[in-house]
């Protein structure tokens, strides 16, 4: 029965298909996956956005949103019905585009923000075969993607003419290059113990279990440290704080989405929303077991549970940052990035060469431990050395 | 399949063409992203998927940015009053022309081209890995000391010039 | 036409185009530019032959055009720089006014 | 060690986060609509009108000296003077407004007006629901939207308002007593006048006219 719960959307899929003339089918059935993908994801980052609220709420001791419920009733759901008077608003306000701007380039720059992103989801596993386009060469195709969304913030920025939209523009095109080569450095880490580039092979190589505990690569001091890089790496990646420079709006506005109104501000948050969807989803592909169960008596519940619980998890946890805290300085971002994780990132790979070659008993998690360890301390200790700490001196007030 | 050819391949000759006729920069720049795009997709189309997702990722991640990030330094983002063309211009392009056409004379009227089509290729991200690995690996090696250097010598090219320091010699 | 000579006539358009506007504009980035699509329209022929070529199982198509992609990649890292190096030296990069060697 | 002070900070907002479900004096917004917090005793927004008495035509304070209109600073309130008059609680007969608006999209709830009342008509109401979906006609508050009563103003600001009812009273008070006086004044006036006539009238036949006939007031 939980098998059958578990393969609920492919056979759902297959009966559907059914119906079609067997000359379609190849065409019929990426477009119900698309569909499907188009329907749920934007549906969860309507849920994610009111939960978000909610979660900020109540860490600042407010309710946060808890009016809006069913239309025309009483019944108020404690708030989720939020998502749809804010869709509304932003479906009928004006769309302004700025006088000077570049008509064409300010008009094509959330489409081509929102394309890359929803791409980058065909490559993602989430559940048991429910994988879009399983490409032997997944994860590139993930990244490759991922870095034309950086186009796109060019040319939001750019086309505004406006001096905010631009600095906010090379803010966030700085940060998620420099922020790109940890990202894929930690992830080179699972590729060389895998040995594949392919987003099922990465699951199946963490589905299986030792005294009830799965093979995740988080659980060993590689994938540990691989995996707080790449969640680092990936709250920059996708302009979170502490690393929201780029729409930093007590400085620059709303950053390079400044010039946009309406319906391609919509797109703009909703492409932002789904990158972040795609990044954790990448993260969790790699280092959390994807769809599988972290102990062997819950492997019972479906797969694809298991992806959106660990998904909405490391989401909350991305809230909880959010509301913790404060943006860092654009010079700190920079050090942390290329003098902290980037050196990291470089280790752990050794590290997982280490742990690739040496035998598997308890010296390998020793060495492999301490010298994970031995190279965050003192890179830590690197990275805060410089730093003057102490009384802030004002030149000009005072 | 090969509709999808014909298509990605007009969007790209589009496109690259758009690359050298536009005055604005900026709008040559987005135009090359398209066009090394659509030469990513012909990979696609040729089974190349790793080379061609590989495209994607130097060209419209890297260097397309990089680019962009040259042409607003150099404050060049703005439409040229003056001409965008140098004195000599119609020579090279009366030679491009000639080149072209003399290529595609020779590529429509070859016979040394295979006639029917092969069955398509494999290329496994694992062979390409073992194949870097075991055969091409100097060569590997070498271009990693390439771009080592290349990165460090940029570095040094676009560093900005100590005013204390001169005594470096010009960069 | 079969596909190869489609990709074969693309790869011979991009090249001519390229050469073009290498030689045709002032802009020094755009001259570049238009180096990376003769690059590409290189690249775009090894694929085409490894793909209906005799010996795909070799990969050297594949090998050589991952090489000279990292090899485009360092010659416009370098190249940038050096447009912007010449930038700040002489405020201007339309290649019709950097012609002297000395600075 | 680096990340421990994060650690730290998270720890807290998680504290926030939990707490805020169990104990309810952590969270400090108030329902609105539902729930509302006593207003201060000093609480002013706009003006209103006070009148006595349960007509509200009849009883209006106010008598269109429009020292109000005058002081406002931002000109929001509009004045009109009826031609004919009509008694106020002293009984005496006064002008009313015929027209009293008050454009509360202007006011800047200074109080001035209240300041310079000398007929403790015009008072500072609690009201701030104010809101409206048309942006001019219900913005401008009419004689009959600002008049409230006595009773209104004793609810609201019961201090104020019984300063001002003693006022009010001492001023009644004061008329009556004058009222009064000037009563008996004029009877002893009509009496020495009546004497005074007969004197007169007995002692010469023609008498010039009194100079000063005695006033009624």
């Amino acid at each position: 029965m939980f098998d059958q719960l578990d393969q609920i959307f492919v056979n759902a899929l297959h009966w559907l298909v059914g119906f079609v003339p067997e000359v379609l089918r190849p065409l019929v059935t990426p477009l119900i996956c698309i569909s499907f993908i188009l329907m749920v994801f934007p549906a969860f980052f309507s849920i994610i956005t009111i939960f978000e609220r909610k979660g900020i709420g109540r860490i600042q001791n407010r309710y946060g949103p808890n009016r809006v419920g069913i239309p025309f009733t009483k019944i108020r759901l404690a708030g989720f019905g939020q998502f749809l008077p804010d869709g509304l608003k932003m479906l009928t306000k004006e769309d302004i585009v700025p006088r000077a701007a570049d008509k064409l380039v300010h008009f094509l720059a959330p489409v081509v923000m929102l394309i890359p992103v929803l791409l980058s989801y065909s490559v993602l596993p989430f559940g048991k075969n429910m994988t879009l386009a399983d490409y032997d060469a997944g994860l590139l195709f993930f990244f490759a993607v991922g870095g034309a969304v950086e186009i796109a913030v060019f040319m939001a920025g750019w086309s505004s003419r406006n001096k905010y939209s631009l600095l906010g523009a090379m803010r966030a095109i700085a940060q998620m290059v420099s922020y790109e080569i940890p990202l894929i450095l930690s992830a080179v880490s699972v590729v060389m113990i895998v040995g594949s580039l392919k987003l099922t092979d990465i699951i199946a190589h963490q589905n299986h279990y030792t005294f009830g505990i799965a093979h995740w690569h988080v659980f060993t001091p590689w994938g540990f440290i691989g995996f707080v890089l790449f969640f680092i790496a990936s709250l920059a990646e996708s302009n979170r704080t502490p690393f929201d420079l780029p729409e930093a709006e007590s400085e620059i506005i709303a950053g390079y989405f400044t010039e946009y109104s309406g319906f391609k501000f919509a797109l703009f948050f909703l492409g932002e929303y789904l990158g972040m969807f795609a990044i954790i989803g990448l993260g969790i592909t790699l280092f959390l077991g994807g769809w599988t169960a972290p102990f062997s008596f819950l492997a019972w519940i479906p797969s694809w549970i298991w992806f959106f619980g660990k998904l909405t998890a490391i989401i909350f946890v991305f809230i909880w940052i959010r509301a913790t805290l404060p943006r860092l300085r654009m010079d700190q971002l920079m050090n942390f990035a290329w003098k902290f994780m980037l050196p990291l990132a470089l280790i752990n790979i050794l590290v997982a060469g280490i742990w690739h070659y040496m035998a598997a008993d308890w010296q390998r998690w020793l060495v492999c431990g301490a010298l994970i360890a031995g190279a965050y301390v003192l890179l830590g200790r690197g990275l805060m050395q410089n730093q003057k700490l102490g009384k802030r001196i004002y030149r000009y007030a005072e | 399949m090969t509709l999808a050819l014909i298509i990605t391949a007009l969007v790209t000759v589009l496109a690259a063409a758009t690359v050298m006729s536009l005055r604005n920069l900026v709008h040559c720049a987005l135009a090359m992203a398209v066009a090394f795009s659509g030469v990513a997709a012909l990979y696609l189309q040729l089974n190349a998927e790793f080379v061609g997702f590989a495209e994607i990722l130097v060209y419209v991640g890297a260097i397309a940015i990089l680019i962009v990030f040259a042409i607003l330094l150099t404050r060049s983002g703005e439409t040229p009053e003056k001409s965008v063309l140098t004195s000599g211009w119609l020579a090279g392009v009366a030679v491009s022309a000639m080149v072209f056409t003399l290529l595609g004379w020779a590529v429509l009227t070859s016979s040394a081209l295979p006639k029917e089509i092969a069955i398509a290729p494999a290329a496994p991200v694992k062979n390409i890995g073992d194949a870097l690995m075991s055969k091409f690996v100097l060569p590997l090696e070498i271009v990693g000391l390439v771009l080592t250097a290349a990165m460090i010598g940029a570095v040094i090219i676009a560093l900005k010039e100590d005013k204390k320091d001169n005594s470096g010699g010009q960069p | 036409m079969t596909p190869l000579q489609v990709c074969l006539l693309v790869s011979a358009f991009l090249f001519a185009i390229g050469f073009a506007g290498a030689v045709t504009r002032r802009h020094a980035i755009l001259v570049l530019i238009g180096i990376e699509l003769m690059l590409n329209a290189a690249n775009l022929n090894f694929i085409a032959f490894w793909r209906y070529g005799a010996h795909p199982e070799a990969l050297t198509g594949i090998i050589f055009v991952l090489f000279s992609m990292a090899l485009a990649g360092a010659e416009a890292a370098v190249g940038l720089a050096l447009v912007i190096a010449i930038y700040r030296h002489k405020k201007t990069s339309n290649l019709d006014e950097v012609k002297e060697l000395k600075g | 060690m680096l990340g421990e002070q994060i650690i730290k900070g998270m720890a807290v907002t998680a504290r926030n986060f939990f707490g805020s479900y169990f104990s309810k004096n952590r969270l400090t917004t108030v329902q609105y609509p539902e729930e509302r917090l006593p207003q201060k005793g000093n609480t002013r927004q706009f003006p209103f009108l006070v009148y006595d008495g349960d007509d509200a035509e009849k009883g209006l304070r106010c008598v269109a000296c429009q020292i109000c209109e005058k002081e406002c600073p931002p000109k929001c309130i509009y004045i009109v003077k009826s031609k004919d008059k009509k008694p106020d609680y002293k009984g005496q007969p006064q002008i009313y407004p015929l027209t009293f608006d008050i454009d509360i999209s202007v006011c800047m709830s200074c109080q001035i007006c209240v300041e310079v009342c000398p007929f403790e008509s015009i008072k500072m109401n609690t009201e701030f629901e104010l809101s409206t979906a048309d942006r001019f006609g219900d913005l401008l508050l009419t004689k009959e939207k600002l008049a409230k009563p006595n009773s209104y103003y004793q609810k609201i600001h019961p201090a104020d308002a019984a300063e001002s009812d003693a006022v009010i009273a001492a001023e009644k008070a004061k008329a009556e007593a004058k009222a009064k006086a000037a009563a008996e004044a004029k009877v002893k006036a009509d009496a020495e006048a009546k004497a005074k006539a007969a004197a007169a009238a007995a002692a010469a036949p023609i008498a010039p006219p009194p100079a000063n006939p005695p006033t009624t007031t």
